[in-house]
């Protein structure tokens, strides 16, 4: 009873503390993992190309985002929005061929979204819109975009540091109800 | 150079002064203790370690930090709770007061690792030797 | 005879102890093991499913795990005592406990800084308390005293931590020289290259000092930032200016009690009897005699002032106390910390061991209840008479106080076998002082 | 005429989510959906629609308009000046959203299988029904049809179907019929009717047994009036037990159950001779006359009360007597209706606050004399098919009759209904109707009126309303009929109205029509003759179990929705499961604390129910609210054919069972910390004690007054803000743990007198919050209009703050709040995620707030004075609940603050809460 002592309770001692370190850094690590991340430019069903219709076409954004004047949201148009145009026009492309095809199978597109809130936050277009606050603020050059992506942070600490730079309120209930 | 061990404090303590007396001048002699003995050092005549610069220095930074964080915080984003005035010192009096404990400590701390060169490669070699016993060395002129 | 006999009798001893493993300490291990992986288990089961696996509800927000921290914190408490009040009053006696005191300290910080986040409904944004810069540009409020509780705590766990390695840096040494093999290694570099020269000892004694300078004020603050937690607020029996002596001293009371708890065993089964002597034994019991005084005479004032004071709802929480449904707990606080200490008025007792382990057990038992009353009672009574009720822990709350009490001796019996126990250079010291004395007429 | 278009979208049909309109996904946050075409004009994602309806929670017919968010009704509220409510909604109407999302609700129709129910397909069902019908009529067997009381267009569609089908519509089934006044009406007056009264004129105002706020006919229009009396009005009420009426009564008297005859007779003899409509001779000569004395004597009352009440009922300038309910569910209760009918008359109330002209319509309504008949019939095999609809005969008849085997007799039996229960257990075929808010239908209440129901929800099952269940049926018995119910509405609306009419009935939700009734005159030989009839028998000493109405389920046809066990009975703060009230007094005789288990017999009869103390409580008077018995206990008045309520000599007995029963007070008295100071002096205001400057509020200061004299404590506001604010419903185990999470509560108080005080309690939002600087990390805050913030998605839970919230109304997440599908569609988009571990209180209804600076700053303009109504006020029967700003000095709230005698709750903790409380303009005599 002494040549065994020592090692079995070095690890005994060294088993016990391991774990109770591991266990708290494998908290540590859930915690950094614990955040729903959304892809930065996910693909769509339909790669709508932005650059051509707000960007060469100069369609304005309210054109087809019709809602976001007067609605907390600026909601995507309606597929017959995109008919108006394109019983006629590119009929060749094959993404117009896509559209069409939803179109006739009477089925509703279903966008991937890229700019997205978390529940807490309550965001309104309407507000922002009116007060001039120009989409690509916070939006990007969508204009120039083939595929949506985001480029703003979209975090708190962007959101209040316009808010204070445009002397909009920074109440919290401004944002979180 | 010359090595004396001694197994009590007084005898060791009576051969330091000894030698000192006898014109050894302190920087030529090294001592080895098993444990703390003042009167080494005064008969040596050196004066105490840098070590209390060091907790002064933390303990002020210490007590900057606290002041600094808590009323930064509050004037970078100034929030009404209790009807309370935004800047509220007696809590942020506390706040320094536990930064200044903290950083002394932690700066006396690292003041004598400085100061007592530690961790030093020496003393971690296999062969270091560390006295249970007194050990008085005094080096010869080739020493320097 | 001459110090370094007898001292290295000490380092045999102490270091010797190293070696042995009874079953005994085997068996505390499995047994202390088991019950701290429970408490992160239940711990797991409280953020999985809520704190509604608690027994917690509408009046009464805090209770048993509150309840933990505040007990386990005040058990640290001790630990600074000895080692540091005590020696810049140079008291010898404190060489027998002072490293276990310490180790104590460290180990009951640890466990005590689990329960507030365990008791945290959303755990898992602890972070939202610590002060760094965030993105969203919003700090942790330092008007409330959590963060205060934050910061004290942090800070009392460094510098202990702190204090307990330097203290022991000169022993590391003494042990790399008795361990052969990769132990020695590691007790070499834990000991820093420790080599004891003189340079190194001036250095070690300026900064032994300035860590004992620093560490005294903390026993008196943190646990009294710990009472500000309730004393802050307005709820009745929390909002009194009497709580930061009232908790210090109950800390040092249980702390002490701990530390007899603890160390008597510990003498006995590590064959320290020698280095440990009853004496010391005696004036570790005058601290717990003096505080538990102290502690008695706070609950009288505490009473006195409510029913001197014009608040009717102070009135009727300390009635509510001592007659309601949690009356068997007061008394039996009343009991263990304010009436059986008083035996240590008696020589005998202070020096009879057996009593003294006892004692120690049932004035913690009896500050654990303090600290139950004094939290759920004053909650499930305040105001709000519609709003009134009643509080019982529920098996996830019990299984969680015992895991924490695991886990603190799981930390203790380790250290016991990895560390060494006792402060074999200071005791070395003591002696050679004591025999200078002696020899020198 | 207008076109079918415009003629539907008049009537809100296509207006933004109406039942037809795409709704789109609500809660997906990952996707973006587009739709085919633009949804219909005036749908704006995102936007709320209000609908003006109506509500079908009891027979009163309130007027309720409903939030729709993308297509689903999210809100319910009151329509403001609505001839029936007047513009609250009581707590039963607030949970009518409940039933529309319960999910036990029949998702679709079920026959019987060899002894089972099993689901079947609605042709299926008819078809089965239709043969039963062809055989029945083969047989010469008439059927019946058995249903709750059905006014207006369905009415009418009843009356022509029930004989094409060969069916007998028997007299409406309703368990609270008012049988015993329609009767005594019809023999005084001839007007088998119950009155429409007018209880906000009386100076002087008895009510015996009437519940007029629980569940008298219209509850909420009837607290209305009462709060709204003149001033220094009083009202006595006298009955058996303690019902809520009788707590807000500035006087209660404590009657001897069944001695109600003596007090009316005593009273009817001390006014007539100085009554201003003299009674004629014949009948005066019939009147009893009991001594005051021997009336003290039976009924309990003490003589200087009996003096004092005669004597102001003789002095008053406007006098009403009402009895009813309880009163009148008794052995000689239609001399009691006929005494207190004499008495509105001799009193001249009768023609001026007592309307049988304009009555409440409630003549086509039977008793239990009918459904007695109707079991004879069924055992005598005479009845073909059975129809029963929106009604639970099984449970209302007497437990002795055993009605449900007695169904047997008929050769098929079938139910209409939206929930399982009693009745349509007993049915061989369950047909699911539809709610009322996924349908079109129009009501008619009360005489001269019309109410208008539209679909505002697309049916969440597969169900159908009861007019196209009939429909259908005449078309399968091959007559030709509309193509359905729908049709049938809008044909007759067409006719009925031009354009604007049409408009202003949409708008509405409801159109009065002129009623003229003949001037009621007095038979004096039928009155001499029940007068003759009126036995003053002494009542039978004793215990006595007295069988209440319940104002948070009526009759019971609302127990289903947990939303009303979650909020709590007014009186006893009792929340889930059954229970019996019991006198402190009794308590202590037989050793019973709250929560212990008694077991009540009466003759054959027993039930087993944990008992509650209830202070205000008459000793040997036990109450059990009827709702929540699983079979009627009592018997019936052969005179009239009221169900008898207040039964004698019940047995008690302890089971020794027993345990912590979900109610939520801690304690029923105030303990003296004055939340409610009494008496209230004009109190100079406080100088305020603090340290800290006063922190300035530069735009808004959100404040709120509460009348505690014109609160009754129904709990209407504490039903609404569950539903507003989306709070979690927890459940029995979690109130017995005392884990309700309700925002806004009302603490009912006893004194010693056995009076109760009624304190609405929600966030305080104090200026100085405790709550607030013990927050580590600021998610709860002063925000600079004076709101007392939670941050939901900041908090950590640390509880500190509830800890030290003096008020308590904090309320923590201990779990995960779940709503089983489909009640989470019953969810309010404008608020913010909370959950598991997270600290959430009441703010104002701030989402309520911002909307209103939103609309504000879309029309450039500041926001106006009473547009923002939280929800409690808004559905406070009897806007006790005043909202605004105080920088505004122009506001209702500005003067109500001011006003002397007004107080705020725990003010010497110095917390200066933006809730005011006061005792409105007179103080009662309480």
């Amino acid at each position: 009873m002494k040549a065994p002592g020592p090692t079995l309770a070095a690890k005994a001692g060294g088993l016990a503390i391991a774990g109770w370190v591991a266990a708290w850094l494998l908290a540590l690590g859930a915690l950094a993992a614990w955040r729903g991340a959304v892809p930065l430019a996910p693909a769509q069903p339909i790669a709508f190309p932005h650059v051509v219709h707000a960007g060469r076409l100069g369609l304005q954004c309210t054109f087809c985002h019709v809602n976001a004047p007067r609605s907390p949201e600026a909601t995507v148009p309606p597929l017959s929005t995109c008919m108006t145009c394109h019983e006629t026009i590119a009929l060749d492309r094959p993404e117009v061929q896509k559209l069409r095809g939803y179109v006739a199978r009477g089925e509703p597109v279903t966008w991937t979204r890229v700019h997205t809130l978390p529940d807490w936050v309550r965001f309104t277009h309407k507000r922002h819109v009116r007060a001039g606050v120009d989409c690509s603020a916070c939006h990007g050059g969508v204009a120039q975009m083939a595929r949506v992506t985001r480029v703003r942070p979209l975090t708190m600490g962007w959101c209040i540091g316009c808010h204070r730079t445009r002397g909009a309120p920074t109440d919290c209930t401004t944002c979180h109800v | 150079m010359t090595r004396l061990e001694f197994d009590g404090r007084e005898e060791f303590l009576a051969r330091l002064r000894a030698l000192v007396e006898a014109g050894t001048p302190p920087e030529r002699i090294r001592l080895q203790m098993p444990f703390e003995v003042a009167e080494a050092a005064e008969i040596l005549g050196e004066r105490p370690g840098a070590v209390r610069f060091f907790a002064l220095a933390g303990a002020l930074a210490g007590f900057g930090t606290g002041l600094a964080l808590t009323i930064y915080s509050v004037v970078s984003f100034p929030l009404r709770v209790g009807g309370k005035p935004i800047v509220s010192l007696p809590p942020f009096l506390l706040i320094g007061y536990l930064l200044t404990i903290l950083f002394g400590s932690l700066g006396a701390f690292a003041g004598f690792l400085l100061l007592a060169r530690m961790p030093s490669p020496r003393g971690l070699a296999a062969d270091a030797e560390l006295a249970d016993r007194f050990v008085i060395v005094v080096e010869g002129e080739e020493g320097r | 005879m001459t110090g370094t006999r007898v001292g290295s009798e000490v380092e045999r001893d102490v270091l010797g102890a190293i070696r042995r493993p009874g079953w005994r300490w085997l068996l505390g291990l499995a047994v202390s093991g088991l019950l701290a992986v429970l408490l992160h288990v239940l711990w797991g089961a409280l953020i999985v499913r809520g704190l509604g696996l608690t027994g917690l509800n509408n009046p009464v927000g805090w209770a048993v795990l509150i309840t933990n921290f505040v007990f386990w914190v005040g058990i640290a408490h001790s630990g600074t005592l000895i080692s540091a009040v005590l020696f810049l009053f140079r008291a010898r006696f404190r060489t027998s406990f002072n490293r276990s005191a310490e180790a104590m300290t460290v180990f009951a910080i640890l466990v005590a800084g689990m329960f507030p986040l365990i008791h945290l409904g959303r755990v898992w944004v602890f972070y939202f308390l610590l002060p760094y810069p965030i993105e969203r540009l919003i700090w942790p409020n330092f008007r409330s005293p959590l963060p205060w509780d934050v910061f004290a705590v942090t800070t009392y766990l460094i510098v202990s931590v702190v204090f307990f390695y330097v203290g022991m840096i000169p022993d590391l040494a003494l042990a790399r020289r008795h361990l052969p093999g990769l132990r020695g290694r590691i007790y070499a570099v834990l000991s820093l290259g420790w080599q004891g020269t003189g340079e190194q000892w001036r250095h070690y004694a300026r900064l032994y000092l300035f860590l004992a300078a620093f560490a005294t004020p903390l026993v008196a603050s943190v646990h009294s930032i710990v009472s500000w937690d309730f004393a802050v607020s307005i709820v009745p029996g929390w909002h009194t200016t009497i709580f930061a002596p009232y908790f210090v001293a109950g800390a040092i009371l249980s702390g002490t009690a701990m530390v007899l708890t603890l160390s008597i065993p510990m003498r006995r089964w590590l064959g320290l009897e020698a280095h440990m002597p009853i004496d010391h034994y005696e004036g570790i019991a005058k601290i717990l005699l003096f505080t538990s005084l102290l502690v008695g005479y706070t609950y009288v004032v505490e009473q006195g002032l409510s029913l001197y004071g014009p608040s009717p709802f102070e009135r009727d929480q300390y009635a509510f106390r001592a007659f309601g449904p949690y009356r068997g707990l007061f008394w039996l606080m009343v009991v263990c910390n304010a009436i059986l200490p008083l035996t240590l008025f008696l020589r005998r007792a202070r020096r009879s061991l057996p009593w003294l382990f006892v004692l120690g057990i049932l004035v913690n038992v009896g500050m654990w209840t303090e600290r139950f009353v004094l939290i759920v009672a004053s909650l499930s009574h305040d105001f709000d008479p519609y709003a009134w009720g009643t509080y019982s822990p529920t098996r996830y709350e019990i299984g969680i106080t015992a895991g924490s009490f695991g886990l603190f001796f799981l930390f203790f019996l380790l250290f016991s076998r990895l560390l060494p126990v006792i402060a074999i250079t200071e005791s070395k010291q003591a002696l050679a002082d004591r025999a200078g004395e002696e020899g020198t007429p | 005429m207008m076109d079918r278009r415009t003629f539907l979208h008049t009537l809100g049909l296509l207006t933004g989510g109406s039942a037809l309109s795409a709704c789109t996904p609500g809660k997906d946050r990952r996707h973006l959906v587009s739709a085919l075409v633009p949804p219909e004009d005036g749908v704006v994602p995102g936007q709320s629609v209000w609908h003006a309806t109506t509500c079908t929670e009891c027979p009163a017919g309130c007027g309720m308009q409903v939030r729709l968010r993308e297509g689903r009704p999210v809100k319910a509220e009151g329509v403001p000046g609505h001839p029936v409510s007047g513009g609250g909604l009581c707590v039963r109407g607030q949970a009518s959203l409940w039933r529309l999302y319960d999910p036990r609700r029949l998702r679709g129709p079920q026959v019987r299988d060899g002894g089972a129910l099993r689901a079947a397909t609605w042709d299926d069902a008819l078809s089965r029904v239709a043969s039963a019908l062809a055989e029945a009529r083969g047989a010469g067997r008439t059927g019946a049809y058995l249903s709750g009381r059905t006014t207006g267009a369905l009415a009418a569609l009843l009356a022509e179907s029930a004989p094409a089908l060969g069916l007998e519509w028997l007299p409406r089934f309703e368990p609270f019929s008012h049988a015993a006044i329609r009767r005594a009406n019809g023999l005084l007056f001839g007007a088998p009717e119950v009155p429409r009264l007018d209880a906000a004129r009386p100076d002087v105002l008895l009510t015996v047994g009437a519940d007029l706020l629980e569940t008298f006919v219209s509850p909420v229009g009837l607290a209305a009036q009462v709060v709204a009396g003149p001033a220094g009005r009083r009202w006595w009420h006298a009955e058996p037990h303690c019902s809520l009426t009788g707590a807000n009564a500035d006087r209660r008297l404590v009657l001897r159950a069944g001695s109600e005859p003596w007090l009316l007779a005593w009273l009817l003899a001390r006014v007539a001779p100085s009554a201003r409509r003299p009674l004629p001779p014949a009948v005066v000569a019939a009147m009893p006359r009991p001594s005051i004395a021997a009336t003290a004597e039976a009924t309990g009352v003490a003589v200087d009360a009996l003096e004092a009440l005669g004597a102001a009922l003789a002095a008053a300038k406007e006098p009403l007597v009402v009895a009813g309910a309880i009163a009148t569910a008794a052995e000689g209760g239609l001399a009691v209706a006929g005494l207190a009918a004499l008495l509105q008359w001799t009193l001249g109330a009768t023609g001026r606050t007592v309307d049988l002209a304009r009555g409440e319509g409630y003549g086509d309504v039977g008793s239990l004399l009918d459904l007695r008949a109707l079991g004879e019939r069924l055992e005598r095999g005479q009845v073909g098919v059975l129809f029963v609809a929106r009604a639970n005969p099984v449970r209302h008849a007497p437990a002795a009759w055993r009605l449900a085997g007695k169904l047997a007799g008929a050769t098929l039996r079938v139910g209409l209904g939206d929930l399982m229960d009693e009745t349509l257990r007993e049915m061989d075929v369950v047909l699911p109707l539809s709610h009322p808010l996924e349908t079109w239908e129009e009501l008619a209440p009360r005489r001269g009126l019309r109410e208008l129901l539209r679909p505002a929800a697309a049916p969440l099952g597969d169900t159908r309303a009861e007019g196209d269940v009939l429909l259908e049926l005449r078309r399968r018995a091959g007559e030709t009929v509309a193509p359905s119910y729908q049709e049938r509405l809008m044909a007759g609306w067409r006719a009925r109205y031009d354009d604007a009419a049409l408009r202003a009935y949409s708008a509405a939700g409801w159109a009065e029509e002129p009623v003229s009734g003949p001037p009621v005159g007095l038979d004096a030989g039928a009155a001499a003759e029940l007068l003759r009839g009126v036995r003053l028998s002494p009542p039978k000493p004793g215990l006595v179990l007295v069988l209440a109405p319940s104002i948070r389920s009526f009759d019971g046809r609302s127990r289903a929705l947990q939303l009303l066990e979650e909020v709590p009975d007014p009186l006893t703060t009792v929340t889930y499961g059954p229970w019996i009230s019991v006198a402190p007094g009794d308590a202590r005789r037989l050793g019973v604390a709250d929560g212990d288990e008694l077991r009540v017999t009466l003759g054959g009869w027993s039930a087993e129910l944990p008992a509650k103390l209830q202070p205000g409580l008459a000793e040997g008077v036990f109450v059990v609210q009827r709702d929540v018995l699983p079979s009627f206990p009592g018997g019936m008045d052969p005179a009239t054919g009221e169900a008898i309520c207040a039964l004698p000599g019940p047995g008690l007995e302890r089971t020794g069972r027993g345990g912590r029963m979900p109610y939520l007070s801690g304690s029923p008295s105030q303990q003296g910390r004055g939340l409610i100071p009494e008496p209230i002096h004009r109190k100079e205001t406080a100088k305020r004690a603090s340290l800290y400057p006063e922190h300035p509020h530069p735009e808004h200061r959100w404040t709120m007054a509460i009348d505690v004299s014109r609160c009754i404590g129904c709990g209407a506001c504490a039903a609404s803000c569950y539903v507003e604010n989306d709070v979690p419903v927890t459940g029995a185990r979690e109130h017995r743990l005392g884990r309700e999470m309700s925002w806004l509560r009302i603490e009912p108080f006893y004194d010693a007198a056995g009076g109760v005080d009624f304190l609405p309690i929600l966030c305080q939002q104090c200026h100085a919050a405790p709550c607030e600087p013990v927050c580590p990390v600021y998610a709860a805050y002063h925000n600079p209009e004076g709101l007392n913030v939670q941050v939901y998605n900041r908090c950590i839970g640390t509880r500190y703050c509830s800890n030290n919230c003096p008020y308590k109304v904090r309320r923590f997440n201990w779990f995960d709040p779940v709503r089983e599908a489909p009640l989470d569609l019953l969810h309010n988009p404008d608020l913010s995620a909370r959950g598991r571990g997270i600290m959430e209180k009441c703010t104002f209804c701030v989402q309520r707030i911002t909307a209103a600076r939103d609309r504000a700053k879309d029309e450039g303009r500041a926001v106006r004075d009473g547009e923002v109504v939280p929800a409690c006020a808004q559905s406070c029967p009897t806007t006790a609940i005043v909202f605004g700003d105080l920088n505004d000095a122009g506001s209702r709230i500005a003067a109500l603050v001011k006003a002397p005698g007004s107080w705020r709750v725990f003010e010497e903790l110095g917390t200066e809460p933006s809730v005011h409380y006061h005792r409105g303009g007179g103080e009662g005599e309480r």
